[in-house]
């Protein structure tokens, strides 16, 4: 095992981490930290790649470098926006958690979004 | 041994010192027990990185120190805006000084 | 097994040991900050994977402002005692056993991958000279693949506005709510006293040496917010009010400069987003140093918020 | 010249990775958070100014060598501040409790 | 394999240059707005509109002339380094569509987000402008990349500026609709984000026309075709990840419902096809295909059952978007080409993304109109809409019109969009989507005429609240016309809609 795939596995657990994080809790502030961790995993394998594309002197593909900083800024405008939103939420309701208050709909929703 | 392997090995051991300790603050029990951890990946961090800098010959690594111990003071100070209820208040909700 | 390779195993390690801790911990407080831990370590494996430009900007935009922004949400949660569902065992079962899946997929490609990898390296290195610029990162986002950038820009604005858009009608173009010390220590002063024109001086470096060596406008940018921050939490300077002409014009001159710059090209250098070969770097180093301006303040005011009350006068 | 230079580099670095182990000892047995901000403040700041110094016999230019030491100021000034302001804020909780 | 450089034959074409307009034209438009302030914000929005108008028209007509795709290589560069922009014949009525319904959609928000002397910003004012460029923008650069990557980004574009519209107007509510929305949204987009990066680290280029040579059969493409699609899927809001879709396409002011429905789901829409059918193509094995038709036929059954149970007028308009969209997931099994039957898969073609313009026009024809009735009415329950069809004749019209492309009743682009469906299921012996697409015919007719016999209905009573201008009835009405026109296209595959696709175009001249 060489360094890059030790750190695409490692990508990989962050990714599937980062899904139960979202999945599973409830508070939408969980959600948005498991979205991150879930989101570095995501950049991780692009790092992973870039590395494995070593070549011509440069110690990492370029490109999807620049990729994964591109996507760290969106990743960042989601987070403060989600922020944003939570807390106007909380303002106006008292809560940390997405309810579902209308009777068609819960029930079927279980803990999702 | 070369220095460039002992340079790396201090490296690899100051990160598995940081590691240890880290698993130790980050249980708490408090908050304020939690925010020295991100002290410790300040300066044990900046160590990591100049040893890999030098130890590599990539002197670009060092940028990298600087900003994690910039970095890492900027979070601190924030966090301890939040730490305690009382110590904190939005601007919203207080007349200027 | 090489030296480096005993430090990449243990940074691996210890990386998950710590998401796993962000996902699990009790507390939103425990959470962020073992989050904040997580980014700046981020930026530790960034440098492993030679992936300096990146590990300068996850340090400061990963582990930064992201965890401040968190911050600031978990600090105003904490007073409501809202009841937070409990989730059934079986969901959890199966939503781990789902996401092992994911996670197993994702090992078996990289496991499966071609022995010799993909990659556009030698491309970018040979249009590097052409780009004007010495530092390939800084090529591909602001030569190659400008467009992305570009449009990444106004993602950037649009989140603003999207924030914007959540204040009250009442507090419209006043002041971002940004949680500042009550009262700042003496000690604290005399920090933001000498940090911020460090800072500064780091951020324009960054942005400088961008060109030619790992850094740019992102990472000059996202220090310029941070130190920005600091002196407003320390009370230091007032929060501004959202309406502030000189504000809207920072927040939109480095993307007008940017599209300006690449409207130009299809009548100087015949395509939209090229750069007239003689001038492209002194044009490159302008949009990135207006770029870093408009990303520093457009991060601060991310960090800060939706306006709550109108200025003072 | 060289030699006595990696001589250097290995007493001073060594010694750096004693005191990183010797923090992290410390924050392993110490009983609470303010004791363990001591260990962790004192004895790392230590163990990365030793590292420095064993770094900068090795550094290859005089810029790098600067580089190394800015950083090394920047991480010590704002340590020992946040670090009292960390303190500032476990007291401020210890009332409050 | 070592991806080759020199693979790439591209080179901008002549009429390339629109296509960046039509990007940049938005995106001036917001950059003004910030330095502004807002200040002229509406007549900034509707100047701009009226050009990319005029934008939208030159390309179409540029592709409809050279009956080819229109290239543009931003900065020069190449693919796979650098970013191509292409219009094929798909994209260019895409452009065409949201740029006439995006400047129907800003016409008839001046009523509620409108500026008295062009300088008094209120909050809704200001961000529901900013927000409609951003989404014009977002749409324009999703229809009209052709890299995986930058097409990440303007589908970000569209997110970060469709959700804030939810929520505009600050109601409670909303803002519930908008977080979820978002969440949805933020899934969706980190698992495309996800398949794209394997697909960079498997074959070395994101540039959809360059995959489509180099991809091959194998399990790094089939996980990182699934992770997109199910992303996708997530923010198209097919069934059953439609949860986010009632509450914040029903919750949204009018003319941001209309858009949400009619234009920003199916950007993500757009995408799967081109993933599926550019850039991988032969990688859609049947199975996958008829999962997806079946996924498709879920939406519709699922969508028009619960349209017909709904209260609220929105809410049923906002159901049926889910049934609609359910249709254009046929488009999977009956064009991948894998039954061998040409004729039927380029039918099938056509027929689809007729539902994908009818619908489009249909579904803003019928929030619009459910906007004004609201208006007027100060509510929407649909229970006690009586008598609104005397007051309000010609949007009542309007709202019947746009009911016969939802039912599928000529004369109506619904109808020709669905019959090309249907004929497509015939010829390849698909028959069971034959039988869901009637079915939910049936239904839709019955939600409609449930609204239409209320709306008809007698009630002396009637008082409106507030009057409502004849202009912006007659704008419903010409939205929902443009849906009746559309069923005036031949039935008969259309070469324009095949520019791009060899294979198909030949079929279709046959």
């Amino acid at each position: 095992m060489n360094s890059a795939a030790l750190f695409g596995y490692c990508g990989a657990v962050l990714v599937g981490l980062g899904l139960y994080g979202l999945i599973t809790r409830p508070e939408v502030l969980r959600k948005i930290l498991a979205f991150n961790v879930l989101g570095s995993g995501v950049f991780l394998l692009f790092g992973v790649f870039a590395r494995r594309g070593a070549a011509a002197g440069l110690g990492a593909d370029p490109v999807p470098q620049a990729l994964v900083i591109t996507g760290i800024v969106v990743a960042f405008s989601a987070t403060a926006l989600v922020v944003a939103l939570l807390v106007r939420l909380n303002k106006e309701t008292g809560q940390v958690i997405i309810t579902s208050d209308d009777p068609e709909e819960s029930g079927k929703q279980g803990v999702l979004p | 041994m070369t220095i460039t392997n002992f340079l790396l090995a201090a490296a690899a051991f100051v990160l598995l010192m940081v590691a240890i300790g880290l698993a130790r603050i980050l249980y708490g029990p408090t908050d304020v027990d939690r925010i020295l951890s991100v002290q410790l990946i300040g300066s044990g961090g900046v160590a990591v990185l100049l040893l890999l800098s030098v130890g590599l010959k990539l002197p670009p690594i060092m940028d990298v120190a600087l900003m994690l111990g910039l970095l890492a003071t900027f979070v601190s100070v924030a966090f301890l805006r939040d730490a305690a209820d009382s110590s904190s208040v939005s601007t919203s909700t207080t007349e200027d000084r | 097994m090489t030296l480096v390779f005993a430090c990449e195993v243990v940074l691996a390690g210890l990386l998950v040991a710590i998401a796993t801790w962000t996902i699990v911990a009790r507390t939103a407080f425990a959470a962020i900050v073992v989050f904040m831990v997580y980014g700046l370590l981020l930026a530790i494996v960034w440098v492993a994977l030679s992936a300096v430009d990146v590990a300068l900007t996850e340090a400061a935009i990963g582990g930064g402002v992201t965890s401040i922004v968190l911050l600031g949400a978990a600090s105003r949660l904490r007073g409501s005692k809202a009841a937070v569902p409990s989730v059934s065992f079986p969901f959890k079962i199966t939503a781990g056993v789902l996401c092992a899946v994911v996670s197993a997929g994702l090992a078996a490609v990289v496991f499966s991958l071609p022995d010799v990898a993909p990659t556009l390296a030698p491309v970018a290195k040979e249009n590097l000279a052409e780009s004007g610029l010495g530092n390939p990162v800084a090529a591909v986002l602001f030569v190659f693949r400008a467009h992305d950038t570009l449009l990444e820009k106004v993602v950037l604005l649009l989140a603003l506005v999207g924030v914007w858009s959540l204040a009250s009608d009442s507090a419209w173009g006043g002041v971002p709510a940004l949680r500042v010390y009550a009262s700042p220590s003496r000690i604290l002063v005399f920090l933001d006293q000498i940090l911020p024109p460090i800072g500064i001086m780091i951020g324009i470096y960054m942005f400088w040496a961008g060109a030619s060596q790992p850094g740019g406008a992102f990472q000059g940018g996202t220090i310029l917010a941070a130190m920005w921050l600091l002196t407003m939490m320390a009370r230091l300077q007032d929060v501004p009010s959202i309406s502030a002409r000189w504000l809207r014009l920072l927040l939109v001159v480095g993307p007008m400069a940017f599209l300006a710059v690449g409207l130009a090209g299809f009548f100087f250098a015949d395509s939209f987003l090229a750069y007239p070969p003689s001038i492209s770097k002194p044009l490159i180093i302008v949009v990135e140093a207006t770029l870093t301006l408009s990303i520093g303040v457009t991060l601060a005011l991310l960090v800060a918020g939706p306006p709550e009350r109108l200025p003072q006068q | 010249m060289r030699l006595a230079l990696d001589i250097i580099t290995v007493v001073l670095i060594s010694a750096g990775g004693f005191f990183f182990m010797a923090g992290t000892i410390g924050l392993l047995r110490f009983p609470d958070t303010l004791t363990r901000l001591h260990a962790l403040t004192k004895v790392d700041n230590l163990g990365l100014g030793l590292i420095v110094f064993g770094l900068l016999a090795q550094v290859e230019s005089r810029l790098d060598a600067l580089k190394v030491i800015a950083i090394w100021l920047l991480v010590q000034m704002s340590g020992a501040i946040v670090s009292q302001l960390i303190a500032q804020a476990t007291r401020r909780l210890g009332r409050q409790t | 394999m070592m991806p080759d450089a020199t693979t790439s034959i591209d080179a901008t074409t002549a009429d390339g240059y629109l296509l960046v307009l039509a990007i940049v034209l938005p995106v001036v438009g917001i950059l003004l707005s910030l330095a502004l302030g807002g200040k002229f914000i509406e007549r900034i929005t509707l100047a701009l509109l009226l050009v990319g108008l005029c934008v939208a028209i030159a390309i179409f007509s540029a592709v409809l002339r050279s009956d080819q795709l229109l290239v543009y290589i931003v900065g020069d560069w190449q693919p796979p380094l650098g970013i191509a922009l292409r219009a094929d014949g798909i994209s260019a009525a895409m452009v065409l569509t949201i740029a006439v319904i995006v400047l129907a959609i800003g016409l008839f928000a001046r009523s509620e987000f409108g500026q008295q002397n062009g300088k008094t910003v209120t909050r809704s004012s200001y961000a529901f402008w900013t927000l409609l460029l951003g989404i014009w923008s977002g749409l324009n650069a999703v229809a009209l990349g052709d890299d995986l990557f930058n097409l990440y980004v303007a589908l970000e574009l569209l997110t970060f500026a469709a959700v804030p519209l939810v929520c505009v107007k600050g109601y409670e509510e909303t803002i519930k609709a908008a977080l979820r929305y978002m969440l949805f949204a933020l899934i969706g987009s980190i698992l495309y984000l996800l398949g794209s990066a394997l697909i960079y680290g498997t074959y070395g280029t994101l540039d959809i026309a360059l995959l489509a040579d180099r991809v091959r059969p194998e399990p790094a493409a089939w996980t990182a075709a699934a992770l997109m699609t199910v992303g996708l899927l997530a923010k198209t809001a097919l069934f059953p990840l439609h949860l986010w879709l009632p509450p914040a396409h029903a919750g949204a002011p009018a003319p941001g419902s209309a858009v949400l429905s009619a234009l920003v789901v199916k950007g993500s829409f757009i995408l799967i096809v081109r993933i599926w059918f550019d850039a991988m193509p032969g990688l859609l094995t049947f199975t996958a295909a008829q999962l997806l038709g079946a996924l498709g036929a879920g939406a519709i059954l699922f969508g028009s059952v619960l349209a017909l149970r709904q209260a609220r007028l929105k809410l049923l308009v906002a159901y049926s978007t889910i049934a609609q969209i359910g249709y254009l997931f046929f488009i999977f099994p009956l064009a991948a080409g894998d039954s061998g039957n040409e004729l039927g898969a380029s039918i099938a073609w056509t027929g689809g993304w007729l539902q994908l313009f009818s619908h489009a026009f249909a579904k803003t024809a019928m929030f619009l109109a459910a906007g004004l009735m609201a208006e007027a009415l100060g509510h929407d329950r649909i229970a006690e809409l009586g008598g609104i069809g005397r007051a309000l004749p010609i949007t009542v019209i309007a709202f019947g019109l746009a009911g016969l492309s939802l039912m599928g009743v000529p004369p109506s682009g619904g109808f020709v969009a669905k019959w090309m469906l249907l004929s497509a299921t015939v010829i390849e012996g698909q028959w069971w989507w034959a039988a869901v697409m009637l079915i939910g015919g049936l239904l839709a007719g019955g939600y409609v005429f449930m609204v239409l016999g209320k709306a008809l209905g007698k009630n002396s009573a009637l008082t409106l609240r507030a009057p409502i201008s004849r202009n912006r009835e007659i704008l419903v009405l010409a939205v929902a016309l443009c849906a009746v026109f559309l069923g005036l296209v031949p039935l008969q595959p259309s070469d324009f809609l095949a520019i791009g696709r060899p294979e198909m175009q030949m079929t279709a001249l046959q």
